[in-house]
């Protein structure tokens, strides 16, 4: 592996990652040696000079904003937070707070579209968190966050309007739709 | 006797045609159409069922089909301006559909090929920002929007019987004008079958036109038509 | 703003906020005009040769690793991510891909069948987003999302397999078919 090869490996981590990796964590993930490590990180941050950096503290590297960007990021930030969540949000908060906990795709199905922009702008808001999904450890479940409902006023989540209600129904109308594509898949088998 | 024949599955009534024309390696055109309308029809009511909403394609993409098989057969058959349409937008259709379903094999590789992945942002620090839109009532609201949206499957039902009706009647139709245009009633031909066999029928009676081609021509001059004669001679497409 | 600050503010934000941002914001954000944006966008990818590159659907863009560190990449997230997609889905894609943006009618008239419960399943997957129809206010179209070009690895949709010559041909049946269409109308006329 060259030079350029291993550093664009080291960024994709970094990226894909997100927050500070150790340089011991890099060297095992990417098999190499401890100076072809030192070498590629060398080259990678002569080769950034755009609107990401990597910052350095000598023991782990991290992918940043640059400098000269960070009021444009942080006034952006603010805003997008103060913005209102919006239909899209509200419908993902409510599928969360009625039928959850839910994984990411269990909430695409139940709205029919794709919400990881809107959970993305939910978890940002602390309005929900991520937990690890007992079955299948691929996959994140997303619930309610304790300030969320004390900021409905609510203890528990089964004080919601109807919450037995809305909670039968939507399971009702999941098993329903289940039911019916069993016995197309077996009209078409 | 239950029949248990795996049909294969096709993504509907293009899909069904354009596989048969590249079965036999032919390229699109009145030509090709003329030669697969039989076996696309056979295949049709091969098949044990169709969903309702497709019924209605696969038989109106029979009809031309077969209109485009009897004008090949019968020079003199007039068509409507609207059926010399239906057959250029089918030869357009699967001529899109080709491209594009070729197109779809590649997709299918790249998907199985390296992907780019999505970054994850740095988490900011905690907090809590609430919205004030975020209350009881608008997240109940918002619940009967998903109880509303939810989504629905339509179950697909079974329509074999419905499906060779109409194709009968369409066929009929076409018997009137076919047999005005070569003055031989396919009633006569045809005698009173039952409702698949008249497609047979049909399809039979075509193949007898298909041999005496020249002779149906010279029906004017001659004042009848011998289906079975010397002077047969051999389709010029083939 | 010279193009090479604007095309790092661009990056900037791309990377801190996270996911894809439309091409609109972006103006607002930055207080720039769409013929300074593309110039920078342009910039941009022409930069981009390292782990990160830059995905543009014609409408949004989106930061994502690069196609060569996937397979490290894939190794390293926990997140499990299907790409199995149908005959029917894969159709369909091809339809927008190639041919697009397309109406569902459009879609329906391409493939000869009805195209509602695999455009449902598209849009939950985030492959594919409706936009409204400048033509017709009562139909959507359906367009590709950054999410689908990055499950096919490529950075726009030009870089697809055969993507001019596919559509040049259907330009050329198109062009035939009107043509003899119009000459229909003339003799019937």
């Amino acid at each position: 592996m060259n030079d350029q090869e291993l550093s664009n490996k080291i960024e994709a981590l970094l990226f894909a990652l997100g927050g500070p990796i150790a340089r011991k964590e890099l060297i095992a993930k990417l098999t190499c040696t401890s100076d072809e490590l030192e070498l590629a990180i060398r080259h990678l941050r002569e080769a950034r000079s755009g609107g990401i950096v990597c910052v350095d503290d000598g023991t782990t590297l991290e992918l940043r904003a640059s400098p000269e960007t960070s009021a444009l990021v942080e006034e952006v930030r603010k805003e997008e937070l103060s913005r209102d969540i919006g239909r899209a949000g509200l419908e993902a908060l409510s599928a969360i707070l009625y039928r959850g906990p839910l994984t990411r795709s269990e909430i695409d199905f139940i709205r029919g579209v794709n919400s990881s922009q809107t959970l993305r702008t939910l978890l940002m808001r602390g309005l929900v968190r991520k937990i690890e999904n007992p079955k299948d450890a691929r996959q994140w479940l997303y619930e309610p966050t304790t300030e969320l409902l004390s900021q409905l006023g609510v203890e528990h989540r089964d004080e919601l309007p109807e919450f037995e209600i809305v909670r039968g129904k939507l399971a009702e109308l999941e098993a329903a739709y289940r039911l019916k594509e069993s016995q197309n898949n077996e009209t078409n088998a | 006797m239950p029949l248990n024949v795996k049909t294969p599955v096709y993504e509907g009534p293009l899909d069904l045609l354009l596989e048969l024309i590249e079965k036999r390696k032919l390229l699109i055109n009145d030509i090709s159409l003329a030669q697969v309308a039989d076996e696309y029809i056979a295949s049709v009511n091969a098949m044990e069922t169709l969903p309702v909403g497709e019924t209605a394609q696969f038989v109106s993409l029979a009809a031309t089909l077969l209109l485009i098989k009897s004008r090949s057969l019968l020079p003199n058959l007039e068509l409507s301006g609207d059926e010399e349409r239906d057959i250029k937008e089918l030869q357009y259709r699967l001529a899109v559909y080709q491209l594009l379903k070729d197109s779809a094999k590649g997709l299918r590789q790249s998907f199985n090929g390296p992907m780019l992945w999505e970054g994850t942002p740095q988490a900011p620090e905690p907090m809590f920002l609430p919205d004030d839109s975020v209350t009881k009532e608008s997240l109940r609201a918002a619940a009967q929007v998903l109880i509303q949206g939810f989504p629905q499957l339509a179950a697909l039902p079974k329509v074999e019987v419905k499906k060779i009706m109409s194709l009968e009647d369409m066929i009929e139709s076409l018997s009137k004008r076919i047999s005005s245009a070569m003055r031989l009633s396919f009633r006569e031909f045809a005698g009173k079958r039952e409702k698949g066999e008249i497609i047979v029928g049909f399809l039979a009676l075509l193949e007898l036109v298909k041999q005496g081609i020249i002779m149906a021509s010279q029906e004017k001059e001659f004042g009848d038509i011998q289906l079975q004669s010397d002077q047969v001679s051999t389709p010029t497409y083939e």
